[in-house]
């Protein structure tokens, strides 16, 4: 079940931190994370000066890591704690645990990638596209944004893929419109085995759709509200269809982040609140009653 | 450092008061990878019920204030399984554990203390009555008197006479002594104070309450002087003689030794480190660490001087 | 900004929602420093008693995550002092003064509200319920559905009807709403909601309670979801028709505009800033301007449409 | 009663900061608060980053005021809240409210001081040396300390007075022993009318006492916990006979710090914590009780 990598806890410190369009991008020396991470991989982190009113870690995709201990994310300033985040200067401190989660599974032999990333989501895709290149694969990336700002990578995108091809809401860069709008010609040009996609819930739900019609496997990175990070509080779970076929709500921290597109069952949230499928293991009956 | 931190609980000797907290470290196996758990007082596991629970839809949490939101609905994968996998992995570590068991009736509890009665590897049981009396409106058994001893009694005469019984208290209460002191009076051979506050987030952006599940428990630091003030209040009518001495498990914001020193002073005689582990996973490690330099510090030899010491120090004040 | 902030308390319109919290803002005179109180929908003045009192021994106060414990016991200057003094103060700069009674048994509050209720540049009376009972062991009168009410209908009586009456409710009970519907049978024009919660913490170099009073009241943002919680469950009986409707003033953790929003949305028609007070004395206008801009984000055109509107939102869920 | 002074709150700025003994002093560009500042008189600084774990502010008395709008004060590191003040860098803001309080009041005609500080308790001190100078006092000051790292100003005073006399309790500077041991000394050669003392409680205590013995008046800044700082929690009252000869529980913050020593009844400690005492205004009788 739980990701076969053991995450540490270690006291980090910011090396560099910088701007990249709309986002920030924070190198951290975290000695243990970066060695055994593998695309896919988060780290959770405390904020907050001690003793901080913010109690819980917040979470970010691995964006590459450094030969030297380095971890690098990129954040966007959301709310409080990604805010102080964004804030902090070389040299301070930052508890890191990691690496968290189930990284992107790799295919066993060469084959055909097409790598989605909306907003920020694309932070851990470039990393994931070197590692494919070395094991022979072909690389095509999508990304797409609300706008411009909100897009990341897009050089590195046109430096490692066979194509890159950008989206943008309001078509201030690439086409205008969704990714899922070109997503269905980049699958058959490039003649996509598996689609590897991160971002937001509705992106990653029709991004699925897309793979499945193409007979490609999706494998996607979720994003749930997480209280802990390492499998502990939860919080964080969502109705997934298991080998067996059965419909349970798994801990998307450490058996996601990543799913195979097609074992999440979609249907399951109506904004932003989710529903438990009546099928699913242990869902509630009257008998029972939900207990606090 | 030369400080005694073992404990009595009940009759069971603990080699430290640390302990996590129900629902905040799952059955150990995660917390395992930080540090080994069997070094732990004990570790309490997730309330288990009867059968299989999905539990609540998500949003199951909201962050506040020095503090949290949790609404996660006894999310478990029943008795049966519990026993078969985490119970026996807990053992195969070497490590203590007390048993969380929740019911939605007086029937399920008894027959998770059944089940547990002779399985080997069980230091505790921890009856979690901070849920809902299916058969009373819904109404928490901890928050009226006759469900939670009705509760505690009917567990206690199925439990072997070694194995302690820990009532889990709500603070949801007008008058916390009177629960304690039903549930003594119902065999509990110890209480495990506080569970969660009740209490609610609005979502700004949906403009409706954060949590899928509506309610959630409140926890974290700053619940911490609401559970001091339960343990106060308990323990001081233990020495009172308002109801006999049983050994108090403190929870309630613990963050630090200096948080838990002031939990015992208070009156507990052990301590769960519950939604800070989510902050920090070391923290049950780190809190026994600390605890042990502020006592050792403060002239304490022996962890037990310290439960309660508060009470004596004003009661010798002029 | 083009939002309308005015909203009704009990037949009493007031100009914005925003209001001190009782003892949170002494009689405004030192706000005034910082801002004209006059701006305020209210100035909340702390509870005042039959005679002067001295209050309790220091400390009275220890600083707690995200919030702080209080143990004032109610210092004052007494009732006529008050008048003589504070109210015409607040008359002479034009603020709108509601006017925080408490009293050891129902006669006390019955003498302050007969010598309240022909005074000039009185709004309202807030019955501070959350008090000790003398003839009742000292159990707090908001404890105890009838001792409430006992209180409130007595006041009630003798206060001139075009004066609204509403009663500061304590969170420290099983059953908010049984102490609400208590109150509004009894007469009660309006509910504030919430006092604090009693609370406790240890001084760790004395080893005793660091309050000289012992325990004390939780206030500050850390308690804020229970303020929530207790509205939205009052307000939800509300409209269930479980007692009929009546404003509720919300108090507990408000920091920001978006914070008292919370309370709105969950079924407040007023917010009191309290405890942040302590800490950013502009607070309670900064917090109306910021309502003001929250609302105006959202789309509503007046502050009223939003007094509840979470209820609303989750009806209308699928 | 509170003072004329009326305080304002200003979002200021650490101007620089530096080391200074076992102390931090910290300059903070404050408009509006220094201008109209006496000695004596403090300020009441938020702490934390937001959203802050600490809500209530920090008092500090002012050091001194710069002709630039800024104001000095002196801190020790001695929890989170000084730990995070100590740990600002220049150009970090800082929430200050201020001046609070009652000033020293200052002679009406030329007559001799005695100054007499304890730790960080000096900090306000020589600021007042200098304008009881010009209006033509005498001044003599005396410093003590645990240890003579919790000395502050040794230079200054030795600059500003007539004698400045050092004491410290393990003799690492100065006269081993406490203030009080060489107080009587300083009284009588420097034929002192009115004694001016900020530090510990025990030690004002004890300087009103010597003071009084020597027919001189002491005027003594207090140290109580502050919630607010400006008059509205009622958290920091002390029993002080007022002129009617009555003792009342009054505000520290703004009828205090400073107050006629002989004015505090002192008997109402013990061990830190205080009494009400039974002859004060409104003290509690059986009947009355105390509410919440
Ligand atoms: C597996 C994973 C990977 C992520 N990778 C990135 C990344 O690479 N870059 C990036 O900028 N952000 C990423 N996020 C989102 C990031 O964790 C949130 O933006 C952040 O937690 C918001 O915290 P805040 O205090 O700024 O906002 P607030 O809204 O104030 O946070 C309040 C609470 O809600 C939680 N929360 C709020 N938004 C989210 C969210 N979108 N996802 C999960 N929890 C949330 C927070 O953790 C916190 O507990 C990731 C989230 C997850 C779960
Ligand atoms: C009028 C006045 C002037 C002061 N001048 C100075 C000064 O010039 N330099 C300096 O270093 N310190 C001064 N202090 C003391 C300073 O305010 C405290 O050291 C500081 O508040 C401690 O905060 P903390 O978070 O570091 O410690 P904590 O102990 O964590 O503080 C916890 C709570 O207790 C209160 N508290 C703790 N110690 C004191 C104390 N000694 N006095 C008042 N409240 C306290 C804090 O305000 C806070 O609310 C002064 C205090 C007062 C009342
Ligand atoms: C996410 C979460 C889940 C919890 N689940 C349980 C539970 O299943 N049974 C129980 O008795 N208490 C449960 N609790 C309550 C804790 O055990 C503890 O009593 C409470 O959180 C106060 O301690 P803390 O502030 O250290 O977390 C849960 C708390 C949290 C935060
Ligand atoms: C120092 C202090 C004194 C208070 N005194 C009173 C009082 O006299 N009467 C009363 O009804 N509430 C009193 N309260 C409670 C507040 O009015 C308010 O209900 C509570 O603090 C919650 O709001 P807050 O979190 O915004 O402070 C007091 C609170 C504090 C912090
Ligand atoms: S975030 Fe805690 S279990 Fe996943
Ligand atoms: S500190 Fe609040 S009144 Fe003095």
């Amino acid at each position: 079940m739980s990701a076969a990598v053991r995450p540490v806890q270690v006291r980090g410190t910011v090396v560099a931190i910088r701007p990249v369009g709309g986002y920030q991008q924070l190198t951290l020396a975290a000695p243990g994370v970066a060695q055994v991470a593998r695309p896919g991989h988060f780290v959770a982190l405390a904020v907050g000066d001690d003793p901080s009113s913010m109690l819980l870690r917040r979470s970010f995709s691995i964006h590459r890591v450094g030969a030297d201990d380095t971890v690098e994310i990129v954040v966007a300033d959301a709310g409080p704690g990604t805010h102080w985040l964004t804030t902090r200067r070389a040299g301070d401190p930052v508890d890191v645990v990691g690496p968290v989660g189930r990284p992107f599974p790799l295919p066993d032999e060469p084959t055909s990638g097409t790598l989605v990333g909306g907003g920020y989501g694309s932070a851990p895709l470039f990393w994931l596209a070197e590692v494919l290149r070395k094991n022979g694969c072909r690389v095509d990336i999508v990304l797409g944004a609300a706008t411009e700002g909100r897009l990341f990578g897009v050089d590195q995108a046109r430096a490692v893929a066979e194509t890159a091809s950008i989206t943008t809401d309001d078509g201030s860069l690439g086409t205008a419109g969704r990714v899922t709008d070109v997503l269905p010609g980049v699958l058959t040009r490039g003649g996509t085995g598996v689609v590897y996609a991160c971002g937001p819930m509705a992106m990653l739900r029709a991004v699925t759709d897309v793979a499945t019609a193409h007979g490609a496997v999706a494998q996607v990175a979720v994003e749930e509200s997480m209280a802990c990070g390492i499998g502990i509080c939860m919080t964080c779970v969502m109705p997934v269809v298991g080998d067996d076929g059965r419909t349970r709500m798994v801990r998307s921290c450490v058996e996601g982040p990543v799913f195979r597109g097609d074992r999440v069952r979609w249907d399951s949230w109506q904004d932003g609140v989710g529903r438990v499928p009546d099928d699913a293991v242990g869902a509630p009956t009257k008998a029972t009653g939900v207990g606090r | 450092m030369s400080v005694d931190l073992s404990t009595d609980l009940a009759g069971v000797t603990l080699p430290n008061p640390l302990m996590t907290a129900s629902g905040c470290a799952a059955a150990g196996r995660e917390l395992h990878q930080f540090f080994d758990v069997a070094e732990l007082g004990a570790v309490v596991t997730k309330s288990v019920m009867r059968g299989a629970r999905s539990g609540r839809p998500t949003p199951r949490m909201a962050e506040t204030p020095s503090g949290m939101l949790n609404s996660i609905g006894l999310q478990g994968p029943g008795i049966d399984d519990f026993i078969e996998h985490d119970l026996a992995w807990l053992r195969s570590v070497g490590a203590r554990s007390v048993v969380s068991i929740a019911g939605g009736d007086v029937d399920e509890f008894v027959e998770l203390a059944v089940r547990l009665a002779d399985e080997p590897g069980v230091t505790a049981v921890e009856v979690n009555i901070s849920c809902p009396n299916v058969a009373n409106r819904g109404l928490v058994f901890a928050c009226d008197p006759r469900s939670a001893s009705a509760v505690v009694s009917a567990v206690r005469t199925v439990l072997p006479p070694h194995l302690p019984l820990l009532a889990k208290l709500s603070p949801d209460v007008t008058d916390i002594v009177e629960i304690a002191a039903a549930c003594v009076a119902a065999g509990a051979d110890g209480l495990t104070m506080i569970n969660t506050l009740l209490g609610m987030a609005i979502d700004l952006d949906r403009m409706r309450p954060q949590l899928a599940g509506l309610t959630g428990g409140l926890s974290g630091p700053a619940i911490r002087p609401v559970a001091v003030r339960c343990i106060w209040q308990v323990h001081a009518a233990m020495r009172a003689g308002v109801l006999p001495h049983r050994p108090i498990v403190g929870a309630g914001g613990v963050r630090t030794g200096r948080d838990a020193l002031e939990l015992v002073l208070a009156g507990a005689s052990a301590v769960q480190v519950g939604t800070v582990a989510f902050n920090d996973p070391n923290a049950p490690m780190r809190v026994r660490d600390e605890l042990a330099h502020e006592l050792d510090t403060r002239g304490f030899a022996r962890f037990t001087d310290a439960v309660g010491h508060a009470h004596r120090v004003l009661a010798d004040a002029p």
